[in-house]
């Protein structure tokens, strides 16, 4: 116990110096605005995903358009700059809600970005609803997560539900396969995607298969689907399990079409790959980069590099936001704000229905060819 | 019973902490502990500088470290007390939160108060049916085979749409509340601490988003199950265990039924792993395997090992450590796990025992020192 | 079930493959458990050092898709070469610094684990984090091509192309298969009689039996540690080769669950004991694909675990026991 | 056997798992003062349930006892039995099967063929702790106490033998765990206390000198309040003055009414203590009788003949 009571006297000593240089070390580290105008209000927006660890691909390639957009923004107001405040979650449900939590407390937060994934978007979208915090996710795709009620939930890209019926739809049509193999990865996304599939092209089906996250011997998959004779497969899941997945089915002779979703479509799916990644069709409910060149110059001026898998969603999402605080809005009235945006964005028209759902969806198809993803049209 | 070995003798004139706290009168003691538990009650509304997380939400990280405590807890009776090494400990972590989550939510609508002791029993027998075929190989091997259980857990809730697949379990009700009077916190912005009557927490509304209620609960949760550890570590059933764990077939000899005291010591610890995922399933309200990862065990073992194995207070400062730097030091942003990684080599070199290695270590050494002082002695001499 | 018998011929093959890696990887930790008596928890990372080192000579090389015979064989050898050098490095440097301290300190066994479980994270991190780190001493520019996305899968280039040899049972062997097979029991051969015959490989045997006798013979127990872990990475990198072959990427994060695996096969097979590994690599292949043919793929691990669990039960120390001390190790 | 079998050789001691636990060796510990014992503090067994035979009576009988492992057979035939009452040595040069016969009787090893006895009847399959529970204890020739526990603890074990205290009785602290807890305590203390070790009881048990570690392995074994007490070779690594010491010290223990077996590689001890004697040999009995008549048994001198009993083990 003395233990204790010595240890605290100078801790709070320390604590009164710190307070003595003017930060108590709990705060971020948020640049002191330099602004005096009454409007200004110092406001932030918040990005809320896995920025560090395995999954931080997907998460930085949003932060990097959201980042874009701050850029913009504060090129255009030098005297009452926006900052950004990550919520790192490493995508990981069980940090999710703390992080939340703290993002409520922080009263400048007035918008999130995120959250990325959509498990822990059900981990801490509660939290935000019942602070009326709004979030714009630019990439949960789960399309239960518009059912739960949450006012303050929107959503700038087409949902599984949007995207698995396009996706079969070209595998009939345009594809015109007449046996098809449908593998997932277990994965929330990836499942309830194939499951979609399965269900609308019905008797073509020849075989399911589910495979898991971080697998990278496909070897009973490979013989499933080559002992089915399907001429294509539909994979539902990521780039990572998808490049040496392809890879393994080509090296045992397969010669089908490989048709897979937005979670594939990404460089390092072709980089991987390489020949096998040749003629691969990737459906999204993206709009293709071309669509947006001004934007795509941008980022990759900013960034050395093209836009990747959501980086135009995740700039579209914080364009929004600072709209809205461009527009006066703080947290309270930032809702309505969102629900009545309707204005073109870089990856589509930015309007959202009275679930939070964006209204304006179209899903592309996309082919690999010479080692590039180049869009083939909408998929109507 | 006292020890009166020449220890005690030469240090008397500079006796430790530990033997000073031990001299001080029972009433004072009593205080002191009173205001002890009330300090860590009060923690999160404090947000003491430095000590209180920077980028999380305070009150959310000290739950998550309550949990991690009580885990280290349990796993401490198995690996600690009995000596077995559990690789796969977050099963019985999922087992409980996935009970709760099944009974409330899922295929049911019990309230969460009802399915604690469900989960809490169905953990246990989860322990002993692992436990019951497995406990029979030795050492190592039920290392990989605890491992395997855990990952057979994950594998099935993943792949189980019966427990909900990788979307995991939703709207699971929290524990019942009464909302009796608001807690103001304390603000230091300005440097000198102020009551901030503007932050505050109602005294048990187990919310949504406050999350200082349930940090409450399992301090008093842990503070039952330490009580129960330290009953039962002082009886026939503690020493069952710790001669298991010194010397199994000599153990045995003496009388002492092995078998079923390892079982025991793995059903208790399944039990209080069972507990805690219960605590968390009520406190997220949502859960998906994603919570249930293999690296979750081995952090739970680097808890009870990184602290003490077999020292109660030990591994609660292991748990402490494990959890908490990872959410206090967040602005090493990419670098955590590499320090965190770094961390767990230099404390394994430094301090090979422990943070605070078990009474038996620390008087053992002491003793050893002393010999080793006798035979130096004796060879001057 | 009939699925299996139908392509029987596909699942062994491709088990096999498979199996060879985790028998590689599964030296690893056998030879280490024999020794020393503990879980070289860090293993799976040396391994992983081993897939990087083989995929960057190949691209230091510019080797690509279409390259002549001497040309693939140059930089497969290569590739073994890089990837034998980097674990067998890695394996040593984790030897020196992450479990000699302890052992000096005498420090009780569980706590090597923890040691382990940190440099497993560090190393693999480092690994992770390699773009920063390469930026940090400002390399960037020259090492770009190789620490790009360094938290993404990184591809080998295709330079060998599969070719069926023969086909047997429907199903079409390729010159890969039977060049991880061949070459994976070849160095297993080669590993079982160094243990054996050379002077190194009896004190090795020595030091598993008893450490204590062994010392007062004159064997110096830290020269053995330290040759049982190089030799223990040299296998991990072969088997990080083969398994670049086969698999045709790597990832930051890419040891760990093959790590789990292979320490699986090793207890299969009886740890501490070299054919054991061997034995337990090829049937844990084996078992994975077909169970993943008869209950599913998502099953595949469940399979492993519970085949693992149940052959415990019977066999407490593994198929073939425990015996690196043994002669017949 | 449902435990895994131990798969070292004849006569060996299955080895201790790991290093923390092994005791510190008898090379490398000084002899310190030499601790007295009090023989006037009363150790009788207490009443554990078991039926109990008269004085003279055979206690355990071992008959036709034969032991293969795999091709090798470490007991051959053996028979012979145990009074009520005595002190019965059992030697042989090394490896004649001492500590096997002594596994065999102890439940560690099934007999081949042929079987034990035990207050008349067969001891048969059961778990090592049962047949402790059924009065049967004994010491180890290499020390094997629980390394970190306390002198006291050490005992308790023991004890604890015929207790029944479990978590729920522990954790509400009931009547029963209080009682076994008291009475369990009064008796370690007084087999402390008859040992010299009362002074000793809260030094960890790696710390004691290297005879009270011997004296405190008879202390938990007589804490289990055995019919039969087995010593494994208990004057090992002792110098002249503490065998004799050890010689009153059974002496003692038998007069306060155990039955005791021992196994001795030292004749002097062996002819001076007990009141029978079985020799073994290669797995065979070769002699049985008073010590007398083994001294001059021709068999048991061939045996021993250029053995020297000092320095066998």
């Amino acid at each position: 116990m003395r233990s204790t009571l010595k240890f605290a006297v100078p801790l709070a000593v320390a604590a009164l110096a710190l307070g003595a240089c003017g930060t108590t070390g709990g705060t971020s580290n948020t640049p002191a605005a330099s602004g005096g105008a009454a409007a200004c209000g110092d406001y932030k927006i918040g990005m809320f995903g896995a920025l560090t660890g395995p999954n931080a691909n997907l998460g930085i390639y949003i932060q990097n358009g959201v980042n874009l957009a701050l850029d913009d923004y504060n090129k255009k107001h030098p005297d009452c700059k926006v900052t950004l405040e990550n919520y790192d979650s490493q995508g990981d449900p069980t940090q999710a809600p703390a992080l939340a939590k703290k993002a409520i407390d922080d009263k400048k937060v007035v918008g999130i970005v995120g959250p990325a994934f959509s498990g822990e978007s059900k981990a801490a979208n509660p939290a935000f609803a019942e602070a009326g915090l709004v979030h714009i996710t630019p990439s949960a795709t789960n399309p239960a997560l518009a059912e739960n009620g949450w006012k303050t939930f929107f959503r700038v890209l087409g949902n599984d539900a949007t995207q698995g019926p396009a996706a079969a739809k070209y595998i009939k049509d345009t594809v015109k396969a007449t046996k098809v193999f449908v593998i997932d990865d277990a994965s929330e996304y990836g499942k309830g995607l194939a499951d979609i599939v399965r269900q609308d092209l019905g008797s073509t089906v020849v075989g399911n298969d589910t495979i898991q996250q971080k697998q990278t011997d496909f070897g009973a998959s490979v013989t499933k689907v080559t002992a089915s004779g399907a001429d294509a497969l539909f994979f539902g899941g990521y780039s990572p399990e998808a490049a040496p997945l392809i890879k393994q089915l080509r090296d045992a002779g397969w010669k089908g079409t490989f048709v897979v979703a937005d979670g594939v479509k990404d460089q390092s799916f072709i980089d991987n790959a390489q020949a096998a990644a040749e003629g691969t069709v990737i459906t999204c409910p993206c709009v293709p980069a071309d669509v947006a060149p001004d934007f795509q110059a941008a980022y990759k001026a900013k960034f050395n590099e093209d836009p990747n898998t959501y980086s135009g969603e995740g700039y579209d999402s914080a364009t929004i936001l600072l709209d809205g605080i461009a527009a006066g809005k703080d947290r309270a009235t930032m809702v309505d704000f969102v629900k009545a945006y309707d204005k073109p964005g870089v990856t589509k028209q930015l309007k959202f229905d009275a679930k939070g759902e964006v209204t304006d969806v179209k899903v592309f198809a996309y082919k690999v060819e010479g080692g590039k993803i180049v869009s083939v049209g909408e998929i109507k | 019973m006292t020890t009166t070995t020449n220890v005690t003798q030469k240090k008397k004139d500079r006796p430790n902490l530990n033997e000073r706290i031990a001299d001080l009168p029972l009433p004072i003691k009593v205080v002191l502990w009173i205001l002890f538990a009330l300090f860590l009650f009060a923690l999160p509304l404090l947000n003491i500088p430095f000590i209180t997380t920077p980028d999380s939400d305070f009150g959310g990280v000290l739950f998550t470290v309550s949990t991690y405590v009580l885990v280290a807890l349990g796993l401490n009776i198995v690996v600690g007390y009995a000596g077995l090494l559990d690789l796969g400990y977050v099963g019985f972590y999922a087992v409980g939160a996935y009970t709760v989550g099944v009974l409330s939510s899922q295929h049911g609508s019990l309230p969460w108060l009802w399915c604690v002791p469900v989960a809490i029993a169905v953990a246990m027998v989860s322990g002993i049916l692992l436990g019951a075929p497995t406990l029979r190989v030795r050492g190592d091997y039920l290392a990989i085979v605890t491992l395997g259980f855990g990952e057979i857990v994950r594998l099935t809730l993943v792949n189980s749409q019966w427990l909900g697949g990788a979307q995991g379990i939703s709207n699971i009700p929290r524990p019942p509340g009464i909302e009796l009077f608001e807690v103001p916190s304390i603000d230091w912005s300005t440097g000198v601490p102020v009551v901030d009557l503007g932050t505050t927490t109602t005294f048990l509304k187990f919310g949504i988003s406050d999350f200082i209620p349930y940090y409450w609960l399992a301090l008093v949760v842990i503070a039952l199950v330490l009580v129960f550890d330290i009953l039962v570590k002082n009886s026939r059933v503690g020493r069952a265990w710790e001669a298991t764990r010194e010397d199994e077939d000599a153990a045995e000899l003496m009388g002492v039924p092995t078998f079923r005291f390892k079982l025991l010591a793995f059903a208790l610890g399944a039990a209080i792993g069972g507990l805690s995922g219960a605590l968390f399933a009520g406190k997220s309200g949502f859960i998906n395997p994603q919570s249930f990862e293999l690296l979750l065990s081995i952090l739970f073992l680097a808890a009870v090992v990184v602290g003490g194995q077999g020292n109660r207070w030990g591994v609660i400062l292991g748990a402490i450590v494990v959890s908490y730097f990872p959410e206090r030091f967040r602005e090493f942003a990419d670098f955590r796990v590499l320090v965190f990684g770094l961390a767990l080599m230099l404390l394994a070199i430094f301090r090979p025992q422990g943070l605070l290695p078990p009474r038996r270590t620390l008087r053992a050494k002491r003793a050893d020192a002393r010999q080793h002082v006798l035979e130096e002695g004796e060879a001057g001499a | 079930m009939q699925f299996l018998i139908d392509n029987f011929w596909a699942l062994t093959i491709t088990g096999l493959t498979l199996g060879a890696v985790y028998a590689l990887v599964a030296l690893g930790y056998t030879l280490v458990y024999g020794v020393l008596r503990l879980i070289n928890f860090a293993h799976s990372e040396v391994f992983m050092y081993g897939t990087f080192a083989a995929l960057w000579v190949v691209m230091f090389l510019g080797g690509k898709a279409g390259g002549g015979t001497g040309q693939v064989i140059f930089w497969i050898a290569m590739m073994f070469v890089a990837a034998m050098t980097m674990s067998g490095l890695i394996a040593v440097l984790l030897e020196r610094f992450a479990y000699r301290p302890l052992r000096k300190r005498n420090a009780p066994p569980l706590i090597a684990l923890i040691s382990a479980i940190g440099a497993s994270f560090v190393l693999a991190e480092i690994m992770g984090l390699r773009e920063k780190i390469v930026a940090w001493v400002g390399l960037e520019d020259n090492l770009r091509a190789y620490v790009r996305n360094s938290r993404n899968a990184v591809g080998l280039p295709d330079i060998v192309a599969k070719e069926p040899v023969f086909t047997i049972g429907g199903y079409a062997v390729t010159n890969v298969d039977i060049f991880v097979i061949v070459g994976a029991i070849t160095i297993m051969v080669i590993l079982d009689q160094f243990v054996k015959r050379s002077r190194l490989g009896r004190g090795i045997r020595a030091v598993a039996q008893d450490p204590e006798a062994a010392a007062l013979m004159g064997v110096n127990r830290d020269r053995v540690i330290q040759v049982t872990f190089l030799v223990g990475g040299v296998m991990a990198g072969a088997a990080a080769v083969f398994y670049l072959l086969r698999i045709g990427i790597t990832r930051y994060d890419a040891g760990f669950l093959l790590g789990v695996k292979a320490f699986t096969a090793a207890v299969l097979g009886g740890i501490g004991n070299l054919r054991g590994a061997l034995l337990g690599g090829f049937v844990l292949g084996l078992a994975e694909n077909y169970g993943s043919a008869i209950v599913g793929t998502e099953w595949k691990d469940v399979v492993a675990f519970v085949l693992l669990i149940v052959i415990l039960l019977f066999r407490p120390t593994g198929l073939l026991g425990e015996s690196l001390g043994k002669a017949r190790a | 056997m449902p435990e895994p079998t131990n798969p070292e050789p004849v006569g060996a001691e299955p080895t201790t798992p790991t290093p923390a636990s092994r005791p510190s060796t008898p090379a490398t510990t000084p002899v310190d003062e030499v601790t007295e014992i009090n023989p006037d503090v009363d150790i009788a067994p207490e009443d554990i349930g078991v039926p109990v035979v008269a004085e003279g009576e055979r206690l355990l009988e071992v008959d036709t006892v034969t032991l293969r492992f795999g091709g090798v057979v470490a007991l051959n035939e053996v028979s012979f039995h145990i009074n009520k009452g005595e002190i019965l040595g059992l030697i042989g040069p090394n490896g004649a099967g001492k500590t096997t016969c002594f596994n065999v009787m102890t439940g560690v090893y099934q007999p081949t063929s042929g079987v034990v006895r035990y207050l008349g009847k067969p001891l048969g399959k059961r778990h090592k702790f049962q047949i402790t529970k059924l009065g049967i204890a004994r010491t180890f020739q290499n020390i094997r106490l629980f390394a970190n526990m306390t002198a006291l603890e050490n005992v308790l074990v023991g004890v604890d033998a015929h207790h029944t205290t479990g978590v729920v009785t522990a954790m509400f602290r009931l009547p029963k765990h209080r009682r076994e807890e008291e009475q369990g305590r009064a008796r370690a203390m007084e087999l402390l206390e008859f040992m010299g070790l009362d002074g000793k009881a809260d030094e960890l048990a790696r710390n004691l000198p290297y005879g009270d570690q011997r004296r405190l392995e008879i202390a938990r074994a007589l804490a289990t309040s055995p019919q039969l007490l087995c010593l494994d070779e208990p004057a090992a690594g002792f110098n002249p003055a503490e065998k004799v010491k050890l010689m009153e010290l059974i002496r003692t223990i038998r007069d306060q009414g155990y039955t005791v077996l021992l196994i001795e590689h030292d004749m002097k001890l062996v002819m001076g203590v007990t009141d029978r004697i079985v020799v073994l040999e290669f797995g065979r009995k070769i002699a049985e009788g008073s010590p007398a008549e083994i001294r001059d048994n021709p068999a048991v001198i061939a045996a021993y003949l250029g053995v020297d009993e000092e320095d066998a083990s």
